[in-house]
């Protein structure tokens, strides 16, 4: 139960890129005028231990809130919707052969009253510069320069053309220099009385709770809500009961059976929904001898019944993921018109078998395929506790063997299994695990299948998707940009490289008992979870009291 | 004061025996914290980060008795390293902050089950025989036997979920200030009131069943029934004569029945999102954080064994035979 | 001669202990689960694993204890829960008992310096927290089966009996019986186990009898924090589901209560037992009925108001 | 006889236990008086009801023993007709206990002052705290100890002392019975010699009755002017102590008792025990319950329980003893 929290975070966290192609700065935050209303809004982005009185937006731990409702960075690029929202920047424009982006500042000041200017803008970039424990996103392996064009225009000069990874670059949290000058390594700063451009404000901390206050000279208007609490609950049953007694206004939660335990105790009030927010995939070890193999990918994946997947594994929360690798319906703009009808992954576990044995491959005495005396038997691997996950491996498990293909599932600590998939020997065979999306699909590709990717857990490289994906990230042209990402999808659905197998959901749960104005499924404008950054407080700032 | 001295002893001893398992048990598995560290960030920590946290957690390629003597200097000045799970937040931060919820809450419930438990057993040895004989000591034992942490449960879902009679998490009310005001008092000791009776219901029994055999054992005494005979009241006979010397093997119990309470008190943290040492424990395991467990793990032996240690003290000031003697056990 | 008179002891103790209500109540009600969890193969309606049925039924004739919330039959899991329970549990105690026999009984036995040495062994691990030393080993030993979870309780349990068998030891070791077979140079383990251990048996029984209550309490501890291999099938891993498929919330009594009550159930028929055992072999602890014979009988009053 | 004034009564006294197998008597049909002033032994082995017996008096039976017969009076005071308050004010000023171990009967976690003093202020409601220490110093000098001891733990007393201490608390409130129940069996003989010599003195100081148990022979004769011997929970003999030495005609029990005295002569020594071992008592020997041991056993004995016959300045209850009734009488 704790993975879904903890993938959920570790995506988001890294779902902050977009393609900055689309015309520049496109949506701003719609403010609404209200009166500000003192009921507190009850926010569980996740249930977790214990606060630490720290936030510092360098650090990945920082509270939750710390990213959005203190701190903003220029620019919001959104996952779901693939929309940008302006923040710290008002515009901003490419130049110099997609090398040079010009941004254009917003006039506002911090909470302590000080102006906000291109000067603190410098100062944050060149900090991580001088300390780089806390350039967690690598900006200055990309960034040749930041530079300030007057009190409000600052210049951002890249290495080399790489337009996505602009994204990363506008979305850093912009810190007041007049504080953090002093701080010293920001990796191993705790920041306890932070000052920030953003809606809000800290109040007031205890290690069970703290709360945000709302910053009326804020430069999107008066904020709605005048608090924001944040109880600590564990994740066993604390926090699944403070949702379900209406304790909670909007949680970022995993709760079993959530129609029953939430949503019919007060059917009126009580919503959720779970757009998708990456994919799971059943991750092959390409340099596997017979995992390379084409057909042994292929009778795999024909042999998962992803709806059962879906629906036992993974509570009927999710869908099954698509066979391009993409994340539908968020990326249904990029999905290439030629393959619109291979679009969903199908059940076929009597084509599985037909496939290994055009393959060349035999059922032995025990009922498992061989060939050349080698059965098909693998291990999966899966993060022990993360019991969705594991009831998965189980029921893959269990339909291998039906085709006859032998899986022994491993069950291990996360940070062995981490190791094992993403150290720089990749010990393993089949692992479930998840992949790491943007605005774009480019991001989740990149990450994934690039040679030289991030999470390039397979070991793929092949020069078709590197072409693409450099091709990419070198236009701000987004017919360019489609065409690029089509080859990949291509290579996707024929080849095999990962299995996908459903789509991880972004957990939302919202009451709206004392407030209105969430995102609904219905009008999915934005990723509607308490735990994603900075679109967190764009969220609140379109609320309003439900009286 | 020899027999200080050997208690002293063994509270060093044990405190030693606690800090070399926390340092054994990480080497003895495979990788290294700072590799953890780096996992804990899945990829978005770059390479270089990892020297960084090597230096940070005192990870080194030095000899193992050279990291053993720095892990013991560093442990002895309380530097317990970074938390993974709030870095760059250290580990005894955290610990102060949640150690004073758990001994507050392991205080109270652990005097008022010893205190209670122990005259109740008194009562009932006094009545032996009687409706309560016979019928505490099997209600007592029953509730020793169901796993605190589905009492704990079982609790907080007809108490405070169905019936919100009591609150269902946390130490105090989020709309309390923390401080010496009665509000904020009177909310902590609302809180406290779930867990502490879950703790008391599980770990009286022993109390009550103990001391109730005890004082069988002490009322055949020839010193009770001397004193008997020789005409001191009941109730002196029963608090002055048996009582007090049934309680002598009461107290050595209380020392070593300590660290049970301790273990129920972790899981009853959790099911109540309690702010104490033991949530953290739980919380620190799911989510692997090494520095972490092995600080509060350490915090909880130490706490144990120096209670341990004042219950040994206490003993020798109750048994004069035991001042002179130094008994070790 | 000896061995004689041992052998009516421990028969005319049996009896005692047949002759003792709650001893003979714990009893029936553990030899009950122990007959449950042997015929588990044959009393288990379905496969605990199978996810064959309706998600989240309540009780029924076909579903004892209803289904969990992925469609597996909660008796049959309840079932082969007492198995591994019960095996975790007696077979926990019977690890520790054996180690902390050997270790007490040694120490008792040899005295001087062995004994300091094992007595401040048994001490430090008296007093480390047990469940926090669980845990603390548990997180390296990711998802463990309960079997190896009860080898590491007795591992780390073994300290509470080793105490009590050293206490004894030490005070029979000069006894005749003892002295001699020393003299007649018999070896050490063998008076351990063929001289002294006979005249122990009601402290091993009654620590075989907390082991066991302890090893099944702390192994439904750890499966409920979710330190055990979700394949396994426990008590405790029914609660850990139940916990985590949300009964408590959607009031799915049935998937929570059975494996608590039976946990509480065993361990009060241990304690029960152990109870009996108590007053079986010290006379003080007996209660006697005071039936009246005659009427005027002042002797059947207590004195001193006690 | 008639003249002198009896301190203690047992009539048809009757002690048993409530075992699984019925009740079964430790002390049975027992007769026996002690006179003002009178010291009188009581032998018997181990297992015979002596201590029972004691404890009956007391009233301080526990567990499922209970009078099954019979009356107890002290100073002609029924002791079982009291009310617990009118006992525990009776108890001890009347009648007190010497108790066996003076290591048990002492509270370990009390000074020996707060013990006495215990004691004394129980009964006199009247006295000061101060009073009590001062008559607490008082006994302990009559019993010969420093009063430092006052401060002490019973563990930080030799033996010897710890027994002083209680016949100490014994005497404190001048009782005019005092049983004595093995008081010197735990000590060398050395002490033991000096607390003999000092119970005598002090018992003709003060003045009362005592019931002297004992299972040693020769300490019994020395101490008291008659003893009663034991076997299997009846007064089998009672006899002038002077009596008792080989050669007088005794029970073959008494006798045999005599036998198993060390007898120390120039050149040899002689152990002479009887043979066999105590009677069970659940399952008493019909008849005389000694005719199993009797090396003298006639068919009578294994078949009627031998009546009390006076002897002698006594009685004595053995078949072989109706003849010389007869001849007394005839």
């Amino acid at each position: 139960m704790k993975k879904q929290f903890l993938t959920a975070v570790a995506m988001s966290a890294l779902t902050i890129g977009t393609l900055l192609g689309t015309s520049g700065s496109a949506f701003a935050a719609h403010m609404p005028k209200l009166a500000q209303s003192t009921t507190p809004l009850e926010v569980v982005p996740s249930p977790n231990g214990n606060f630490q009185d720290n936030f510092n937006p360098f650090s990945a731990n920082a509270n939750y809130g710390t990213l959005g409702f203190i701190y903003e960075p220029l620019f919001y690029f959104d996952n779901v919707s693939g929309k940008t929202f302006d923040l710290l920047g008002t515009n901003y424009s490419w130049s110099n052969g997609n090398k040079t982006v010009t941004v254009t500042l917003r006039n506002t000041n911090w909470s302590d009253g000080k102006p906000f200017t291109s000067a603190d803008v410098v100062f944050t970039f060149n900090m991580l510069k001088k300390y780089p424990a806390a350039d967690t996103t690598g900006q200055w392996q990309q960034l040749a320069s930041v530079k300030a064009a007057g009190p409000h225009k600052v210049v951002f000069t890249f290495k080399t053309t790489n337009v996505p990874f602009a994204s990363y670059t506008l979305n850093i949290p912009i810190v007041p220099q007049h504080q953090w000058a002093s701080l010293g390594d920001p990796s191993k700063a705790t920041m306890t009385s932070p000052i920030g451009t953003g809606p809000y404000t800290l109040g007031s901390f205890s290690a069970q709770d703290y709360k945000y206050v709302a910053n009326d000279k804020y430069w999107g208007g008066v904020p709605p809500i005048k608090t924001l609490d944040f109880p600590a609950y564990s994740g066993n049953n604390a926090g699944d009961m403070a949702l379900a007694s209406g304790k909670v206004d909007w949680a970022g939660m995993f709760l079993p059976n959530i129609q029953g335990i939430f949503v019919n105790k007060d059917a009126q009030h009580n919503h959720y929904y779970y757009p998708p927010g990456n994919v799971v995939m059943l991750y092959t070890n390409l340099k596997d001898p017979i995992l390379s193999q084409l057909p042994v990918r292929q009778a795999m994946s024909l042999a998962i019944d992803r709806n059962k997947l879906a629906n036992e594994g993974e509570y009927g929360y999710t869908k099954p993921a698509s066979a391009l690798g993409l994340i539908l319906p968020n990326n249904q703009a990029w999905v290439d018109p030629a393959l619109k009808s291979k679009v969903n992954l199908s059940y076929n576990p009597a084509q599985a078998m037909k496939v290994l044995e055009k393959a060349g491959y035999k059922k032995n005495s025990q009922g498992i395929f061989a060939k050349n005396g080698k059965p098909l038997s693998f291990s999966l691997q899966v993060v022990a506790g993360w019991t969705d996950w594991d009831t998965d491996a189980g029921l893959i498990q269990q339909e291998l063997k039906a085709v006859g293909i032998n899986v022994n599932v491993e069950q291990e600590a996360f940070s062995a299994y981490n190791n094992n998939l993403s150290g720089t020997k990749k010990s393993y065979q089949l692992a479930i695990s998840w992949t790491n999306t943007g605005p774009s699909p480019y991001f989740l590709f990149q990450n994934m299948l690039w040679s030289k990717g991030n999470y390039n857990v397979e070991q793929l490289s092949n020069k078709t998707v590197d072409n693409a994906l450099v091709s990419f990230s070198q236009t701000t042209n987004p017919g360019q940009q489609k065409q690029d990402l089509y080859k990949v999808e291509n290579y996707m659905l024929n080849q095999v490289p990962s299995i996908p197998l459903f789509y991880g959901p972004v957990w939302y749960e919202y009451r709206t008992m004392n407030y209105t104005g969430f995102p609904t499924a219905a009008n999915p404008w934005i990723n509607p979870s308490p735990y994603t950054n900075y679109a967190n407080a764009i969220v609140v700032m379109h609320l309003h009291p439900a009286h | 004061m020899r027999y200080f001295l050997n208690k002293l002893g063994f509270l060093l001893l044990t405190i030693w025996a606690a800090l070399t398992l926390n340092f054994a048990l990480p080497r003895l598995m495979p990788g290294n914290p700072a590799l953890n560290m780096l996992a804990k960030f899945q990829g978005k920590m770059p390479p270089q980060a990892l020297k960084a946290f090597e230096l940070q957690f005192g990870f080194s390629n030095q000899p193992w008795p050279i990291q053993y003597i720095n892990y013991l200097g560093s442990m002895l000045t309380g530097h317990f390293g970074f938390s993974y799970t709030y870095y760059p937040v250290h580990v005894s931060t955290i610990i102060a902050q949640s150690l004073p919820w758990t001994l507050g809450l392991l205080g109270i419930s652990y005097l008022v089950s010893v205190v209670l438990g122990t005259v109740l057993g008194i009562f009932i040895a006094w009545r032996r025989g009687g409706v309560t004989d016979s019928i505490t000591p099997i209600v007592s034992m029953t509730f020793q036997a169901i796993p605190q942490f589905w009492l704990a449960v079982v609790f907080v879902y007809f108490l405070a979920f169905s019936n919100n009679i009591f609150p269902m998490s946390h130490s105090y009310g989020n709309t309390e200030v923390p401080g010496l005001n009665w509000p904020f008092i009177r909310s902590v000791v609302y809180h406290g009131f779930l867990p502490f009776l879950v703790v008391f219901l599980t770990s009286v029994s022993g109390w009550i069943i103990g001391m109730r055999n005890n004082m069988m054992m002490t009322l055949g005494e020839d010193y009770v029934v001397f004193a008997e005979a020789k005409g001191v009241s009941p109730r002196r006979l029963i608090f002055n004569y048996a009582a007090r010397n049934a309680i002598l093997p009461q107290v050595t119990s209380m020392a070593i029945a300590l660290t049970t309470i301790i273990g129920g008190q972790i899981l009853i943290e959790q099911v109540f999102s309690y702010q104490g040492i033991g949530f953290q424990l739980t919380n620190a395991v799911t989510s692997e954080d090494y520095p972490l467990i092995q600080g509060m793990f350490l915090i909880v032996a130490v706490f144990g064994v120096v209670i341990n240690f004042l219950v040994d003290i206490l003993y020798g000031r109750l048994d004069p035979r035991i001042r002179r003697r130094g008994a070790t056990s | 001669m000896m061995q004689t008179k041992k052998k009516r002891n421990s028969n005319s103790a049996l009896r005692g202990f047949f002759r003792n209500a709650k001893a003979v109540v714990g009893f029936s009600i553990f030899s009950l689960f122990v007959i449950i969890g042997i015929f588990a193969p044959l009393l288990a309606p379905y496969d605990p694993q199978s996810t064959n049925f309706a998600p989240s039924l309540g009780p029924s004739v076909a579903h004892f204890f209803g289904t969990t919330n992925t469609g597996q039959d909660i008796f049959s899991q309840f079932i082969w829960g007492t198995q591994t329970s019960l095996i975790v549990g007696v077979g926990s105690s019977l690890i520790s008992t054996l180690i902390g026999f050997i270790i007490g009984v040694y120490a008792g036995y040899k005295g001087g310096t062995v004994d300091g040495i094992l007595n401040t062994i048994m001490n430090v691990f008296l007093v480390m927290p047990g469940l926090a030393l669980l845990i603390l080993i548990e997180s390296y030993l990711k998802s463990s089966t309960p079997l190896i979870n009860g080898v590491i309780i007795a591992v780390t349990g073994w300290a509470w009996g080793a105490r009590v068998f050293r206490s004894v030891a030490m005070s029979i070791t000069n006894r005749d019986f003892i002295v001699a077979a020393r003299l007649s140079g018999a070896k050490t383990w063998r008076i351990m186990f063929v001289e002294i251990l006979p005249n122990m048996t009601s402290q091993i029984a009654s620590n075989l009898i907390y082991a066991c209550l302890g090893a099944i309490l702390a192994e439904s501890s750890l499966a409920y924090l979710g330190f055990e291999s979700i394949s396994s099938n426990s008590w405790g891993t029914i609660l850990f589901w139940a916990q985590n498929g949300g009964a408590m919330l959607s009031g799915s009594w049935w998937w929570f209560v059975p494996p608590g009550i039976a946990i509480a159930l065993v361990g009060t028929s241990l304690a029960l037992m152990n109870f009996g055992i108590d007053q079986i072999t010290n006379p003080r602890l007996r209660i006697h009925k005071k039936r009246k014979i005659s009427k005027k009988n002042p002797a059947l009053e207590p004195s001193g108001g006690m | 006889m008639s003249d002198r004034q009896p301190i203690l009564e047992l009539d048809h006294l009757s002690v048993g236990y409530q075992t699984s197998a019925g009740i079964v008597n430790a002390v049975n049909d027992v007769n026996l008086t002690i006179y003002k002033e009178e010291i009188v032994g009581l032998i018997g082995e181990s297992g015979s009801g002596k201590s029972t017996m004691a404890y009956a008096i007391m009233r301080l039976l526990k567990g499922d023993a209970l009078i099954t017969n019979g009356t107890i009076r002290v100073m002609g005071k029924d002791v079982y007709a009291m009310n617990l308050k009118e006992l525990r004010a009776f108890r001890w000023a009347q009648m007190a206990m010497v108790f066996q171990s003076a290591m048990s009967a002492l509270n370990p976690v009390m000074t020996v002052q707060t013990q006495m003093v215990d004691t004394i202020l129980a009964h006199k409601k009247g006295m000061t705290r101060l009073q009590a220490i001062e008559r607490a110093n008082q006994l302990l000098d009559i019993v010969r100890i420093d009063r430092k001891a006052m401060q002490s733990y019973p563990h930080e007393l030799s033996g010897g002392m710890r027994q002083r201490v209680v016949i100490a608390i014994a005497i404190a409130l001048n009782p005019g019975f005092v049983i004595m129940d093995e008081p010197t069996t735990a000590l060398d003989v050395v002490v033991q010699r000096s607390i003999l010599d000092q119970i005598k003195e002090i018992q003709k100081q003060e003045k009362f009755a005592v019931l002297f148990i004992s299972h040693d022979f020769s300490l019994v004769a020395e101490m008291a002017s008659r003893v009663a011997i034991m076997y299997a929970g009846r007064i089998i003999e009672m006899t002038p102590s002077q009596t008792l030495q080989l050669g007088e005609r005794h029970h073959p029990y008494t006798e045999g008792l005599l036998r198993a005295i060390p007898h120390l002569s120039a050149d040899n020594i002689t152990i002479e025990g009887i043979p066999g071992s105590p009677p069970n008592l659940v399952n008493l020997p019909r008849g005389c319950a000694f005719h199993p041991r009797c090396p003298v056993a006639v068919d009578v004995c294994k078949d009627q329980r031998p009546k009390a016959i006076p002897s002698g300045n006594g009685h004595v209850e053995c078949h072989l003893f109706e003849g010389e009734q007869e001849v007394q009488h005839g």
